[in-house]
């Protein structure tokens, strides 16, 4: 981090706010606190409000914080107060509580003060308006300070450099323990689903259902034979031909012979979608 | 080096290597000229643009030239490590997308309408699609019925993609009905 | 590169770098421990991150730790650079909304109450949203005071975009004056 050249706090509250007569910067700012009726309202608006012009005033005054002469300063305030009355109700408001809290300290300044008695009693009028002002002050050279660091956008900015591959979706993984989750609700939905008593023989059933349909996908004709894979042994064969049986009996094939003994030939039961130029009997067993 | 301009080839590549960092969109020729006084012939915007590529080879993000301009991105074998790094929950199908799938899985070949009789809802068109957009159910015929409906069965993609070898593999649904009725029994 | 882990120090270490160079948010260490499946103590995570940070030196990028965790981002010195890329000038604060920061950041938690009390003025409604919209502060909760004002708080974000670790890298606060006996001023 690097550290930041103290900022001269006699002299930081004038650079803050250089005021413009009539868009022209002022060649210097009042000496005597006295500043011009017309350049008033913008004047003051170059503070962020009364303790910040009262800063300035104690601060241009040359006057340590801790010192300060209360009756002209009032009166200079006072001064001020009026004028933004006039002009500016709105803007006066803060000013005027502030024009109180002076004219309180003053007042309180002129009665005797009592002897130290214990520390309550012997806080000085001014010590709450101090305490306000030097806090201000603090915050203002503050946000100086907050003002100075790099700032992310301005002074500096952030690495992003395109993902190539960003367009690549993301898909839902699914087990096999959501399938059963959904199966189960699918059941408690619907007990009616108890006449669908399904075995694990069945599903073998169903799963080569699948297998023949897919060989027969695009209206091909096959041989009765080439429906069976020998490599699944004598049970495998079983529940192959138990498959085809189901797909008769749900007519999802059709299965032909020319006559007998000729060759069985079996196809998707899809009208239109194979070869229907020859004349075969349909057997149903 | 706010102050003084750049003199050296180094010192303008660093100026735009360093914007060309901080734009993901690609930056053109007229947006890089805009970051120096000088002007540069177009042979010498290649010669930089080109040094920089080089500079990068064997990095996991590289300089390409676009339609639009020139761009950093990341090299695609990078890709697995930063996928990693997003932390946004995986997608979840929706129930109708699971049921759909359970009961093609366990009762294929069936048609929507077996799917609708089972689930006693109409199957959104949506929930097919999804299925079939992924690869996981195919069309294996009609059925022989007025309107002729599509059968639908899993694929082989869906048990590569659950690390099944066969259907058989699937969980039994007597052990799922079980399950059920140790369930209801529970309630009971 | 996809298939196969990482095996050398300089694929880490290209990995880790792609990863820092694509995402704009900080990297937090438990972020970046998602990237290999493979795990480092600290100890050589700060190697690997120092190593990346070394090799970027004299660039216009740099490797830098926040409060949120590790970032590239430019350096300030090629901010004009940039600045010429940009349509716009990057927005300066008001003293009222750099003020309200100020007591909100060295002050928090604080209510609006508070930062009136502060600036003797009443704070608008626009500071407050100025801050908020930057994601510089936030409402950390409600003092049990009549009409629980907010409690305003700074976010990790505004440490992060003033390149701070933690409030206490803020500027230390202004010693404005000794304090003196306000006994002795009264005499004056």
């Amino acid at each position: 981090m690097e550290t930041q050249p103290e900022p001269e706090q006699a002299a930081s509250p004038e650079l803050a706010h250089v005021a413009k007569l009539y868009g022209e910067p002022l060649p210097e700012l009042p000496k005597d606190l006295y500043i011009p009726p017309d350049a008033l309202e913008v004047y003051l608006e170059s503070f962020e409000g009364p303790l910040d012009l009262l800063l300035y005033l104690i601060r241009k005054a040359n006057l340590n914080i801790l010192d300060i002469a209360m009756a002209p300063l009032t009166a200079q305030y006072l001064e001020y107060v009026e004028a933004m009355r006039v002009r500016n109700l709105e803007l006066a408001a803060e000013y005027l509580l502030m024009a109180a809290m002076l004219l309180e300290i003053k007042s309180r300044m002129l009665l005797p003060r009592p002897k130290k008695v214990d520390e309550e009693e012997a806080l000085d009028p001014r010590a709450e308006l101090v305490r306000r002002l030097l806090e201000y002050e603090q915050m203002k050279a503050a946000a100086a300070k907050i003002d100075a660091l790099p700032q992310a956008m301005r002074d500096y900015q952030w690495v992003s450099v395109w993902i190539a591959d960003a367009a690549a979706e993301r898909l839902p993984d699914v087990n096999l323990h959501d399938l059963q989750v959904a199966w189960l609700s699918l059941m408690k939905h619907a007990r009616v689903m108890q006449h669908h008593k399904v075995r694990r023989e069945e599903l073998s059933v169903r799963e080569h259902m699948s297998i023949v349909l897919r060989k027969l996908q695009g209206g091909a004709y096959l041989e009765f034979a080439d429906l069976f894979d020998l490599s699944l042994g004598v049970a495998g064969l079983v529940v192959n031909f138990l498959a085809v049986l189901e797909l008769v009996r749900e007519r999802l094939i059709e299965v032909t012979q020319r006559e007998v003994f000729a060759p069985i030939y079996v196809k998707l039961a899809q009208s239109g979608n194979g070869p229907n130029d020859v004349d075969v009997a349909t057997v149903h067993p | 080096m706010s102050t003084s301009q750049p003199y050296t080839p180094e010192e303008y590549k660093r100026i735009l290597e360093t914007a060309l960092l901080t734009t993901p969109e690609p930056l053109s020729l007229s947006d890089m000229k805009k970051l120096f006084d000088e002007e540069f012939d177009d042979d010498t915007w290649r010669v930089l643009l080109n040094d920089i590529r080089s500079e990068w080879s064997g990095r996991g993000v590289e300089l390409v030239q676009l339609a639009s301009g020139w761009r950093f991105q990341t090299r695609p074998e990078y890709q697995s490590y930063l996928d990693r790094l997003k932390n946004e929950k995986p997608p979840r199908y929706s129930r109708a997308v699971l049921e759909t799938l359970a009961i093609i899985a366990y009762r294929q070949p069936v048609t929507r309408g077996d799917i609708e009789d089972i689930r006693g809802v109409a199957v959104s068109p949506n929930v097919i699609k999804v299925l079939e957009g992924r690869g996981w159910i195919d069309t294996v015929g009609h059925r022989d019925t007025p309107g002729r409906p599509a059968l639908y069965a899993t694929t082989k993609k869906f048990l590569d993609d659950l690390r099944l070898r066969s259907l058989a593999e699937l969980p039994p649904l007597t052990e799922i009905e079980r399950v059920m009725d140790l369930a209801d029994a529970a309630q009971a």
